[in-house]
C-alpha cells in the first residue's frame, strides 16, 4: 500500500476521529494531530482544549474576527466555542496531570511495543523541547499516538525506543495509514488494518513484534 | 498609593545579570514594551524564566536573538532558531522542564511551597539529577521551587492599585509569576483607577505588584 | 449535553459510606439543597472532607449534628459544638488538617500531583505520622493528596454544561473539590443557558462537573 | 497595673496599630487582633486579607447593605474595599504561605521565649482546631501576638510553651497591656512598658526570662 502524505494523514485523522466520545475533553498535538478535529462524526461533541488556557476551544477566525489574545498552544488565532473557559497554565495542567483530559493524541518520532514515546528530542540534531507533551502522555486517560507508519523507510514503532522518551509505557493506541495498534500486557496488537494492506505488510514494516488480533478488522474509515 | 510609573520609571529596576520570570505563551500575553526597554538597556548574562522562547521576532524570542540572555527555563524552544543555534554554540544554557511542572515550580517558589511532587518526567531524562520518592505505590520527582528577582507581567487592564485582568488566552503564566519574584513590574494594555476592574475577575490583587506601567503595544 | 437535573436525579449518586468533599467556608457557600438531601436520605458513615464543620444549623454541621458523618477531614471545628462532643464520645474521628495544606492536599488531588511539600506544621503534633524532607536546607512535611468519591459544589451561577461562576467569598473550596471527585455535583443558585456565562470569569470549566441541580436555597 | 479586660484589649491593639506601614498586606486573627482595625493611623492604609478568599476587606455593612456572600474567616458579613479582590482559598494560602503577607496577628495561650507559639488546642479539653494559623504564622513575614499578658492569674509568656504549638520558632513580637517583647537571636528582649507598670512587676508576671532592653521606652499609645 503506497499513498502520499497527506492521504496517509487523512486515514490516520479519520480513524483516530472515531475514537471519540461526546463529551470527551480532547488535547491535539500540533501537526497530523490537529486534522482529527475535521472528522469528528456528526452529533459528537468533544471539548478541545489547548494547553496554554483555553477549554471549548474553536475552529480559525473567519476573517476580520480574530482575536490577538485569543490563540492555541501553537500560537495561531482561534475561536472559543460557547460552553469554553479560559484559565491560566497552573489549572490547565491540573486538568492535564490530573486525569481531566480523556484523550490527547499526539505525533512520534518513535514509539514501541511496551507504550513508550519519543516525541521531543533528537540529540545533537533538535532540541524543541517537550512543551506540554510529558504531562499531557502522563495525565491523560488515554494515550493516541498518530503517526505514519514508516518515515523515508525507517521503522518508526520500534521493539523500544532509541530516542529519549517522553514518557514509559503511557501509550494506549496507534493509528498509522496502515492500521490500528493497541499497547496491552502481552505486547503491541494488531487490531485493524486498512483495506489496501496486508497484515504480512503490516509487520513487514514495523519493528515491533506484533500480536495479531484473533479478530483482526478492516478499518472503518 | 500610586503604583504608575512610565518606562523611564522602570529602567533603574533592571539590571545585568538578573533572573526574569516573563509572561507569555509564544508571545501572546508578554510585555512587549518591558522586553524593548531590556533590549535600550543592553542587559547582560539575564536568566529568564518563561513557557518558550518564542519567535525570534517577538517576546522572549527577541532578547534570545539579541544576546541578552545568558540561560533560560523553559518547556519549548522550537519555534525559535536563535536558542537552538545558540545553546548548540553554547553560548547561551537550556534547561528544558515539562511545561505543567515548570508553572508548578513557579507556583511553588511563589506559595512557599518546598517543591513539586510529579509523576510527569519518570522514566525519562528528566529525572537525571533529581530526587525521586514512592508515595502510595508510584513513583514520582521532586522538582525544585523557582523564583526571580523580577516578574515582567502582562495584563489586559490593571488598577492604579495593582490589580489585574488578564483576557483570553493571555493568562497562561502572568498570575503565576506574579506570585513568584521580589519586584512585580506590570505593563497593562489599559489602565484605570482603583475599584474599576471587577473584583470577581481580578487574578492578580495588587498587594503582589510593585509597579505598573501603561504598555505602548 | 445538559446536566442539568433535579434533587430526585441526584438521589441514586449519594450513597452510605461514601467520601465526600464538600464546599464551603463556615457555610458561605455549601450547596445547602444537597446537605438538606443527604439527611432525607438518612445517609450514614460518611467521610465529610470540607474547611470546616460550619454550625450546629449550618452546612457540614447540620450532617455532624444529624450523625450522618463518621469522620471529617477539616482544618477547623471549634464553631459547632457537635463536632466537639462526638469527637470526645468517640462517634465521630476528626482529622485537623491546617487550612492551606487541606486546599494544597485536595489541589494536587485533583491534578495528579502525589503530595504536598510544606513548612506548614514542622515542628508541632501536625508532623506526626508524617514523612519529612530536607530541601534547600529547610525542612518540610510531605503532606498525602485528597480525592473523594462525590464533590457537592455550590455555584452562584451555572449553565447547562456545568461551567460555574462563583461570587464573593463563595469560592473558598468550591472550584478545587470541583478537580478532585470521581463525580461532581453542582448544586447553583442561578441556572443558565450554556454560553451565558462570561468564559473570562468560569473557575471550574464544565468538563469537570457531571450533574447540576438549582438550588431551592 | 490592674486594668480590665477592654482596656487591656485596647491598649494592645492600639499599640500593634502602630506596627503597621502604609501598603501593607495584613492579616488578623479572629477577636482581640481584629480590634487592630480600629486603631490604624490616618495616612496608613493598609489592606486586610481574609483568608477565606479576600484582600482589601472593608467593615462591617452598613445595615440594608449586607451581602451574604461577602463573609469573613470568622463567618461574619464584610464588606470589600475598591482595592479589593476575591479569589479562592488555594490563592488564599498561596499569598499567606508564600510570604505575601506583611504581618500576621494573632491570640495566644501561650508563647515562649524561642518564639514559639501555642494557640490552636486544649488537649482533652479544647479541640477547636488550627484552622489558617499555622500558615499564617509560618508564613507570614512577621508575627505578632497580641495577648493579655496573664489569664486568671496564669502566666502565659513562658520559657517554653507547653501546649501543642502552633508553630515553632515564628513569632517576631509579642503585645500585651504591660509591654512590647521582641523574640532575638539572644532571646526576648522586653523593648517597651506601659507607663503604669515597671519592669520588675512584668518581670514578675512573666515566666520567659527577659532581657531588658538598654533602651527600654515607654509605649506611645
Amino acid at each position: 500500500m503506497a499513498v502520499d502524505a497527506n492521504r496517509a494523514k487523512e486515514i490516520i485523522a479519520k480513524r483516530i476521529a472515531m475514537e471519540l466520545k461526546d463529551g470527551q475533553l480532547v488535547n491535539l498535538g500540533i501537526g497530523l494531530p490537529t486534522l482529527v478535529a475535521n472528522y469528528i462524526p456528526d452529533g459528537v461533541n468533544v471539548v478541545l482544549q489547548s494547553e496554554n488556557g483555553m477549554v471549548g476551544m474553536g475552529p480559525t477566525p473567519e476573517e476580520g474576527k480574530e482575536d490577538k489574545y485569543i490563540t492555541n498552544a501553537g500560537g495561531q488565532l482561534v475561536t472559543i466555542q460557547p460552553i469554553g473557559a479560559f484559565f491560566d497554565t497552573a489549572m490547565s495542567f491540573s486538568l492535564i496531570r490530573g486525569g481531566h483530559v480523556d484523550v490527547t493524541v499526539l505525533g512520534a518520532l518513535e514509539v514501541d511495543q511496551e507504550g513508550n514515546l519519543s516525541n521531543w528530542i533528537i540529540p545533537g540534531k533538535l532540541v524543541p523541547g517537550m512543551g506540554g507533551a510529558m504531562d499531557l502522555v502522563t495525565g491523560a486517560k488515554k494515550v493516541i499516538v498518530a503517526m505514519q507508519h514508516t518515515a523515508k523507510g525507517e521503522l518508526k514503532i520500534k521493539k523500544r525506543c532509541e530516542l529519549p522518551l517522553t514518557a514509559k509505557g503511557q501509550v494506549d493506541m496507534i493509528v498509522s495509514e496502515l492500521g490500528v495498534m493497541a499497547v496491552t500486557a502481552e505486547g503491541l496488537v494488531l487490531k485493524e488494518i486498512h483495506r489496501d494492506t496486508t497484515v504480512e505488510e503490516v509487520i513487514s514494516l514495523t519493528e515491533a513484534e506484533l500480536i495479531i488480533d484473533d479478530n483482526i478488522k478492516v478499518m472503518e474509515i | 498609593m500610586n503604583k504608575i510609573v512610565d518606562y523611564a520609571g522602570i529602567k533603574p529596576l533592571l539590571k545585568d545579570g538578573m533572573t526574569m520570570m516573563i509572561g507569555g505563551f509564544l508571545g501572546c500575553g508578554t510585555p512587549e514594551g518591558l522586553i524593548d526597554l531590556i533590549i535600550e538597556l543592553e542587559l547582560k548574562e539575564l536568566t529568564i524564566i518563561g513557557n518558550d522562547t518564542s519567535f525570534v521576532d517577538r517576546g522572549i524570542g527577541r532578547l534570545v536573538a539579541n544576546g541578552n540572555v545568558k540561560q533560560v527555563i523553559v518547556s519549548h524552544i522550537g519555534t525559535n532558531p536563535e536558542s537552538g543555534k545558540r545553546m548548540t554554540e553554547g553560548t547561551m544554557a537550556v534547561e528544558l522542564s515539562p511545561q505543567g511542572t515548570l508553572i508548578e515550580r513557579i507556583r511553588a517558589g511563589g506559595s512557599g511551597l518546598g517543591g513539586v511532587i510529579t509523576p510527569t518526567g519518570v522514566g525519562t531524562i528528566v529525572e537525571e539529577g533529581k530526587n525521586k520518592i514512592l508515595l502510595a505505590g508510584r513513583e514520582y520527582l521532586i522538582e525544585m521551587p523557582l523564583r526571580a528577582d523580577v516578574a515582567l507581567v502582562y495584563a489586559s487592564t490593571a488598577d492604579t492599585f495593582g490589580n489585574c485582568y488578564y483576557r483570553g488566552t493571555t493568562k497562561n503564566f502572568n498570575p503565576i509569576i506574579a506570585l513568584a519574584a521580589d519586584t512585580v513590574i506590570v505593563e497593562a494594555e489599559t489602565v484605570v483607577a482603583a475599584g474599576e476592574i471587577n473584583p470577581e475577575v481580578i487574578m492578580t490583587p495588587g498587594v503582589l505588584v510593585d509597579y505598573v506601567v501603561k504598555g505602548e503595544y
